[in-house]
């Protein structure tokens, strides 16, 4: 439930942005969860909602995304996705779902065995874009 | 892109009365050391302390306190471990054990990040944070991240370790940070680099703590450690330390 | 966009006969006083050498061969600054003195790539390259950039070094780099870790150096290293990796 | 004149893009050069003169644009040009010249004096695309 954190963390931002009395104004939050960090997403969602409490916004303006997960070599440049990658039990997926650069004492490049790569997509929680009522999407770059 | 995460640090930390990060810029000059005794030290006194260990390709806090590290509990966020000092921990040992964890910058500072967003520290008197030398992520991270922070600075006496702790009391007093004092440690009393800097800077030296050949067989073991020659003289410095404001 | 400067790196290095890359992981193990010394012990045999001072934010070659630094010349490239001992020396503090540099992971590379991509070493036997502790960009980048090298690993006796150092160890082997041997540094003879690990990889131990409290005072002057015991003990070390190949 | 070096890898990159003998088919290279490294242009075109001799490619390939610095502070997030920065001497600017991350012990955020900054733009040579006779530009991201 480490996830509840995280919904705390994209509901104060949010209200960073726009005012903690203004969340009326709010249209839509995209918010983009990652594949590595293995997010429950009922309990992340949850989790928004316990924030949300006596807040003037529901549940309804945010959007929820999955990116998959994937990695590319800085030694040989391949690129590979979570899926299918083998060898991860339960215990380094768990340690993963805490804190998704443990991924790197656990992966291996798929081609040139090397540990230097980059989580090129699908790390963890973003914030896509936070769009306001009669106005176009802002802080999307 | 926005990262939510920032957004929520001082609030996980708002329990925290003294956040101490215990830096040098320089590598084995006994940062770990100091500060897992200093941890224990305070325990021991009866206050609530935390310690988080940001080396995390050099994490050796668990090491030096003798504990086995295992996965945190969570709750609405990652539960600290309760070691049977006392203590609460933190360190990316808890994450990936022994394992070697070949981290470039911006996935330090994404890993800095995430266990500042999602630790919930409970009450502490003390937040110890164990630095790795240089200057790179992990203190520019916990400077920019971190509101309220005061630094120490750990140089043995060694003009090769002086040198390289200069920039980084440069760099701090360039950048307005609060530094709380510098500490000599496994002193040499043939120079006296240290106290020269102390006194250049402005800065006060909080203790100087000799070369206990014997530390090393109290490695390991959080009863020895506390009972030993080491503690003994870090006890003074830390009882200056707890003093300062 | 293409970064042309990984092109010519290779092509910078060709009339290198060996490259030694001095690490450890764990920081004031003596990786600088060992890559100092060396080079002293290898120019001073009539072998062609080079020292490379990767530790940008904790350089410290200099201050322990007790040599003034400069801007280097340039011809076509940068020039190695040929120090009076006959070493060819590059390091960031001929272009930041002793200021503070604080980097992040993305600027540690361009530095290290522009260093790699516009250096003209001349024909050497020896490029002995000084690590930073950690596993970052340092060492994940001379890995990427460089093909032929060779690591030497220094550890001291400690457990809470080698614990540290042992993941190096493994990255090293996992990713099948090679690895010439250990050499253990500060040793203490109550402690046996150090050799533990070099049966446990299969690595030699290339030899061990106590701790020679009068190191301190021979820190600074190149010629007082050269005579010392530090050297005298290093130098059996230096032979055997001169003989390895 | 350690502009030479920079000629030369910029010469290497393309000949390993599009092979040594090859060179014929190229329309144009397009180079970008930051300001904070302060290439003499003249001088590296000099350079990439030397490095084309005996090949079958000549210097009027080569596209050269300048590219203004810019810096951002990590800390908070001010942006500032290098134009009108104070206090760089001789010696710096050289020791920028040689290696532009120099700039970080030399400078600081002009708004908040932190020296956690980012060169955002304009530090060194790129090559911003290769294209080729009858086909379109390649290796530009
Ligand atoms: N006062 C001391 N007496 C004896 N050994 C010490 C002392 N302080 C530190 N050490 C030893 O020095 C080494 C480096 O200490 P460590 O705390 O790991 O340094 P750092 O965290 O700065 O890299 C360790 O082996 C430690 O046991
Ligand atoms: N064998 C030795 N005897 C005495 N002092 C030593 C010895 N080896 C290293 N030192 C000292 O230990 C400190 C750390 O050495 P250094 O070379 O800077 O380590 P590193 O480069 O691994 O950080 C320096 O003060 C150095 O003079
Ligand atoms: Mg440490
Ligand atoms: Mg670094
Ligand atoms: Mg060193
Ligand atoms: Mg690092
Ligand atoms: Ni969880
Ligand atoms: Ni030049
Ligand atoms: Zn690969
Ligand atoms: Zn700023």
């Amino acid at each position: 439930m480490h996830e509840w954190a995280l919904a705390d963390a994209v509901v104060s931002t949010v209200e960073e942005k726009v005012g903690k009395r203004n969340l009326s104004i709010l249209k839509e939050v995209h918010i983009r969860l990652g594949e590595l960090q293995n997010i429950d997403r009922e309990i992340f969602v949850t989790g928004l909602k316990m924030m949300l409490r006596g807040k003037q916004c529901g549940l309804e303006v945010f959007k929820i995304d999955m990116e998959e997960a994937g990695f590319k070599c800085n030694y040989c440049e391949t690129e590979w996705k979570l899926n299918g990658y083998p060898g991860i039990g339960e215990d380094e997926r768990e340690a993963i779902h805490f804190l998704p650069e443990s991924a790197h004492a656990y992966m291996q490049c798929p081609k040139c065995g090397s540990s230097d790569f980059t989580v090129a997509a699908g790390r963890g929680v973003l914030i896509e874009s936070i769009e306001l009522n009669g106005q176009e999407p802002t802080y999307n770059d | 892109m926005i990262d939510p995460r920032t957004s929520v640090v001082e609030k996980r930390l708002k329990n925290v009365k003294r956040i101490i990060v215990v830096s040098s810029g320089k590598g084995g000059v006994g940062k770990s050391v100091f500060s897992s005794v200093a941890a224990l030290l305070s325990a021991e006194k009866g206050l609530k302390t935390g310690l988080l260990d940001l080396d995390f390709q050099g994490s050796s806090d668990h090491i030096i306190l003798g504990e086995k590290v295992s996965l945190p509990e969570e709750s609405e966020g990652i539960c600290p471990l309760r070691l049977s000092s006392g203590i609460d921990f933190v360190s990316f040992s808890l994450f990936t054990g022994e394992s070697p964890l070949p981290l470039r910058g911006k996935d330090t500072t994404n890993a800095i990040l995430e266990l500042l967003a999602v630790t919930i520290w409970k009450e502490l008197d003390f937040l110890i944070v164990d630095l790795p030398p240089g200057i790179g992520e992990e203190i520019l991270d916990i400077i920019r991240f971190i509101q309220r922070k005061e630094f120490i600075i750990v140089s043995s006496s060694s003009l090769v370790s002086v040198q390289v702790v200069e920039r980084l009391v440069n760099l701090l007093q360039s950048m307005n940070l609060p530094v709380t004092g510098i500490v000599e440690n496994m002193a040499m009393d043939s120079v006296h680099h240290v106290s020269d800097m102390s006194e250049k800077y402005g800065l006060p030296l909080l203790g100087t703590i000799p070369y206990f050949p014997e530390l090393e067989s109290e490695i390991g073991d959080s009863k020895k450690l506390l009972k030993g020659n080491f503690a003994k003289y870090l006890n003074a410095v830390v009882k200056n330390m707890f003093k300062t404001k």
